[in-house]
């Protein structure tokens, strides 16, 4: 956990509002985990805080880590106009992560990553760590997207899934329909033994009610408006659904367990 | 960082340099050891305390404004009782030697002054009293800007500690100076200043306001040149010491407060940009007074000439 | 743009559309015309007019601050009668379908009146009666933060004029809403919100205060959420119109006033960086209606849902 | 008088805190004379208020000003930071500019401009009008900048210039001292009737009062914090000394006759 300050290596164009940007930052990609996240500033930009990130992709030989980013306000607009060689100040790696459990897998046993929107963009770089894990039984993966102007993200996931179910809200690609549409039909195909979701928490409210009633092992990455990244803010405060306890999105998360989050 | 020319007293609270982490943005120090040496911060100032623990207001809680930032997290804090058991040891082992100061609120004038009692222990160095918390509905808002509630408060918590006490004053009133003048009647050691200025954010897609309390509190930047007209103005009118704070970002700011008559200042929002800040202002400051000549920080304080 | 859509009685005071340029930022009007059609503009509020010409503070009288800055012109003006004789006949020539207000102060409830009666002349089409400025010692201030004095200005102007009165507030008091109902009473037909906050800046190199006239009032976006949230609460305590301003530099900006509960709106220190802003904002408010499916920006004031 | 949205052609260093900006503006070069001068804003920085710089220098053909700025504080560190191509806002041309006379000319008489720190930037312009106007009589330059690492000053001045007198504080270059110490010998080398200066108010102060005992036309350029640049905060006025008039520097200057600054 560290503030370093990042060249860009590239910005690049992905769809209307989706834009991809890889930074130099070697100490933080040594140490990033699937579903950590980091806090960027612009130091020469208008925006006073810093904003978050989850970490789509590392290259720890490189020292870069990628960004897919949408541009929604004024923050990532002004990362939109960055360009190569500039400096952006990097936080992080920020959070825990997603926690990795093998059990149910030997047996053929499958993990279900699903991304919707640009939640997909951390489940890059698990499916990446599963992949690597065990390279025999990649994960299945699920992407959840408007149309079929966000089919890019196949070409991120391609080596490191099994298969690739799409589904959209306009039927442009894939399924017509929401993520949890294609459920049925990828439980039934597969021994899902633990799911993974980042995206809308209305998307993920359902897909995790569904898990915990199939009792998979199933794992959410939260959002909500940060300042500060580090537990310091209290911005991102929810109260767990079991443990009572106040959890800090961005400390003790962004990964929490569905039950801790959901009610069943 | 020489320290020799930044250690200061401030009323009775004994800091390697002026610069604090203020209230609710520095959490209660430990988060940030791993940005910033916790020995080269001046005081640690906790995270508002109250009687009982508060999980805080619902809703965004958070959002950025133009050159500033709007917060309502309604004092979500675990509670004095736990802060006693679990937190404050922790914090004296992880920084033995920083001043550590808690801050609190309270909703009734006895318990503020169970609070100050309760709080009297070793390893807290002085307690600040938020008497001006603009988004908590049971509390905060009435004391901060009467004079007379907030003099109350004052008188009870003196009563029950000897630690020197800051009265955190609000800015939402008409004359400062005379809240002012008021908590320091009622024996106030110091007085901190300011605290947030009322604000609101409406999100024009959904034509709600955008944070779950309907308003917030204003800091960062935005609110800077307010913050050094009231230290100035408060200078003028008390004789007890002045913690300024209100949009510090660097050391530059920083002496514009202690010239305006801040003895010790403290940075909020800005930990949360650059999490070694507290450290970064204070080595700002040392390079000012080395560049300008000066033998110690407390030759800057108040010394604007008019 | 859609003139329907956006066509405004604000008090009596007929608009094309909702957004005026704020008293002090919009001169006359005139200066602004090679960068806009001054037909577009919904209505011109002069700089603030006094009883005598007069030349303003000496020094630096303007300063960036973080997302604002700072002013203290001290309210230079060439004094009533020569806006009278030499300024209103121009303005008339230029733009003689866009509404205008004229803004002003003085510094005795009695001058208030006989600036009154002076201004209820044809060319003119309400008055904006300035209580709050914060950097003119001879005035201002006293009558901004008292609300006895704020109806007793009011009083006079009002007995003094046929013209749409709208008292300007100023946010630097404890509750706005006092001041509101206070000038309500008297019998203001409008209330303009906020003028400037009193802020300061000290220049670290000369340890003197930056402005010349030690404080200064603060505007721009910095103050938009103080602005947003006065405007919302003084709606909820009047039934007068509201003209919404404090840092508007855009649509959304003018958009969240009308929700917050303002009738019209005034972009201010935003001319100065874009001088064509007045008419955009009105384009941009038009753009939102479309998108919305509102047929008139009526359809908007104070639909904040809460 | 409009604004328009400039596209940086070059920003490169000229000394430690100066710089020069190239911008392709071609309504506002088209219009511009000298002794104007623009507000800038970049629309993707920091900073609310424009800034405004004198021009330096007019292309018309091509379109293009040039501006030479100090690094002075956040506005101009934000410049300094962009790079070519990038757009900046420019508003102008603002202010009426130099007067220039001619009485006097014909009969060997010669203007002199005075440029001191910054201040030199308006001047070259001038002395590029001057030199155009009439090519056999060119302006006398009399340069009172810091150090030798100024002396870049000169290569934009030589070609429209008869002679360049240099100052510097502290000897580095040409006469040590203030500009105002080498008149004697320039006042006795040179039949000068016309002064134009810019720079520091306690320089061109002493300049126009030995102006004015001499009977030397003189004008002035003025500068003071502005916000709009254009009349309306009025920021910038200041009382004719001759006329007693409420004079806008933005609008009514920023060239004055010194009679009307500076106390005789
Ligand atoms: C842990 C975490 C990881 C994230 N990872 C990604 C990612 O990989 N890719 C990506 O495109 N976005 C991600 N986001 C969201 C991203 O942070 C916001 O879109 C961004 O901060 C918006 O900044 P802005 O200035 O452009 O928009 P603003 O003008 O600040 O707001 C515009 C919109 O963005 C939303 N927004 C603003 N701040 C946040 C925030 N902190 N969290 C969520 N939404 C916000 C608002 O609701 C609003 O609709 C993540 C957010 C969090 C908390
Ligand atoms: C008509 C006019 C023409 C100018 N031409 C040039 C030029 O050609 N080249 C050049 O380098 N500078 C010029 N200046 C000065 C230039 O505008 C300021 O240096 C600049 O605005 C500083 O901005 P900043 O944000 O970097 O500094 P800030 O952080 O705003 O201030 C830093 C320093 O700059 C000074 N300053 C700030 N604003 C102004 C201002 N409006 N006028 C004068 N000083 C100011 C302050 O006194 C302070 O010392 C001109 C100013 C005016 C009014
Ligand atoms: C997120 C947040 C939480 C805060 N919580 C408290 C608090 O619990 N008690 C308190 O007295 N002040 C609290 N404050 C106010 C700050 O201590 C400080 O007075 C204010 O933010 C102005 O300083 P700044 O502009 O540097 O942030 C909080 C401020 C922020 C931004
Ligand atoms: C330079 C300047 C001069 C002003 N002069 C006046 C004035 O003469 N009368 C007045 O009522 N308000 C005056 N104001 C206040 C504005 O009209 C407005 O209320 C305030 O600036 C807030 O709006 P803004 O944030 O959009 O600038 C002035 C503001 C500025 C910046
Ligand atoms: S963002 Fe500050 S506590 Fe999580
Ligand atoms: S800068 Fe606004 S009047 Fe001159």
């Amino acid at each position: 956990m560290l503030v370093e300050s990042g060249s860009i290596v590239t910005n690049d164009i992905l769809s209307d509002d989706v834009r991809c940007m890889v930074i130099q930052v070697p100490s933080i990609a040594a140490e990033a985990e699937p579903g950590q996240f980091v806090m960027v500033k612009n130091e020469n930009g208008g925006t006073f805080l810093r904003r978050p990130f989850g970490i789509a992709d590392v290259d720890r030989e490189q020292g870069r880590i990628l960004l897919i980013y949408r541009v929604a306000g004024k923050g990532t607009q002004e990362l939109a106009g960055l360009e190569p060689t500039m400096e952006l100040s990097v936080e992080g790696p920020l959070g825990g992560g997603f926690r990795f459990e093998s059990d149910g897998l030997e047996a053929g046993g499958r993990t279900l990553l699903i991304g919707g929107g640009v939640g997909v963009a951390p489940m890059i770089y698990t499916a990446r760590r599963l992949a690597e894990l065990e390279p025999a039984n990649k994960p299945v993966f699920l992407l959840g997207i408007r149309n079929e102007g966000e089919l890019f993200w196949q070409d991120y996931l391609k080596d490191f899934t099994e298969e690739i179910i799409v589904t959209t809200n306009d039927g442009s690609a894939g399924i017509k329909g929401f993520a949890i549409d294609a459920m049925p039909e990828i439980l039934s195909r597969y021994d899902i033994r633990h799911i993974k979701i980042c995206g809308p928490t209305i998307m993920m409210e359902g897909l995790a009610k569904l898990a915990m009633e199939q009792g998979i092992e199933c794992q959410v990455s939260l959002e909500k408006r940060m300042a500060c990244g580090v537990g310091v803010c209290l911005g991102c405060t929810f109260e767990g659904m079991i443990s009572g306890k106040r959890w800090k999105i961005c400390h003790d998360g962004p990964v929490f367990p569905a039950e801790e989050v959901f009610e069943k | 960082m020489n320290f020799e020319r930044l250690a200061t007293d401030f009323a009775g609270i004994k800091m390697k340099t002026p610069v604090m982490g203020a209230s609710g943005t520095f959490g209660f120090g430990i988060e940030y050891k791993d940005f910033l040496n916790l020995g080269d911060v001046g005081a640690i100032i906790s995270k508002g305390l109250t009687p009982l623990p508060r999980s805080g207001n619902n809703g965004v809680r958070v959002a950025e404004t133009p050159g500033g930032m709007l917060n309502c997290i309604g004092l979500e804090n675990p509670g004095i009782d736990v802060f006693l058991r679990d937190i404050l040891p922790k914090v004296r082992q992880e920084a033995p030697d920083t001043a550590f100061i808690a801050n609190f609120s309270a909703g009734t004038v006895e318990d503020y002054g169970m609070m100050a009692a309760k709080l009297d222990v070793d390893g807290v160095d002085g307690v600040e009293v938020n008497i001006s918390c603009p988004n908590v509905k049971e509390g905060g808002i009435v004391f901060g800007t009467d004079p007379r509630a907030a003099a109350a408060v004052t008188e009870a918590v003196k009563k029950n500690t000897k630690k020197p006490v800051i009265v955190k004053l609000s800015p939402n009133v008409t004359d400062i100076t005379v809240m002012a003048k008021a908590v320091e009647e009622a024996g106030a050691d110091a007085i901190a200043l300011i605290n947030t200025l009322t604000g609101m954010v409406i999100d024009i897609r959904t034509r709600r306001p955008l944070l779950g309390n309907i308003t917030g509190g204003l800091s960062g930047p935005a609110v800077k040149p307010i913050a050094v007209r009231m230290v100035w103005q408060v200078a003028q009118a008390v004789k007890i010491p002045i913690l300024g704070l209100g949009g510090i970002t660097c050391g530059e700011d920083a002496v514009e407060f202690l010239l305006a008559g801040a003895s010790a200042v403290a940075v909020g929002a800005e930990n949360f940009v650059h999490p070694d800040a507290v450290v970064r202002v204070a080595e700002d400051i040392d390079a000012y007074l080395e560049a300008v000549g000066l033998k110690h920080v407390s030759e800057l304080v108040g010394q604007v000439r008019i």
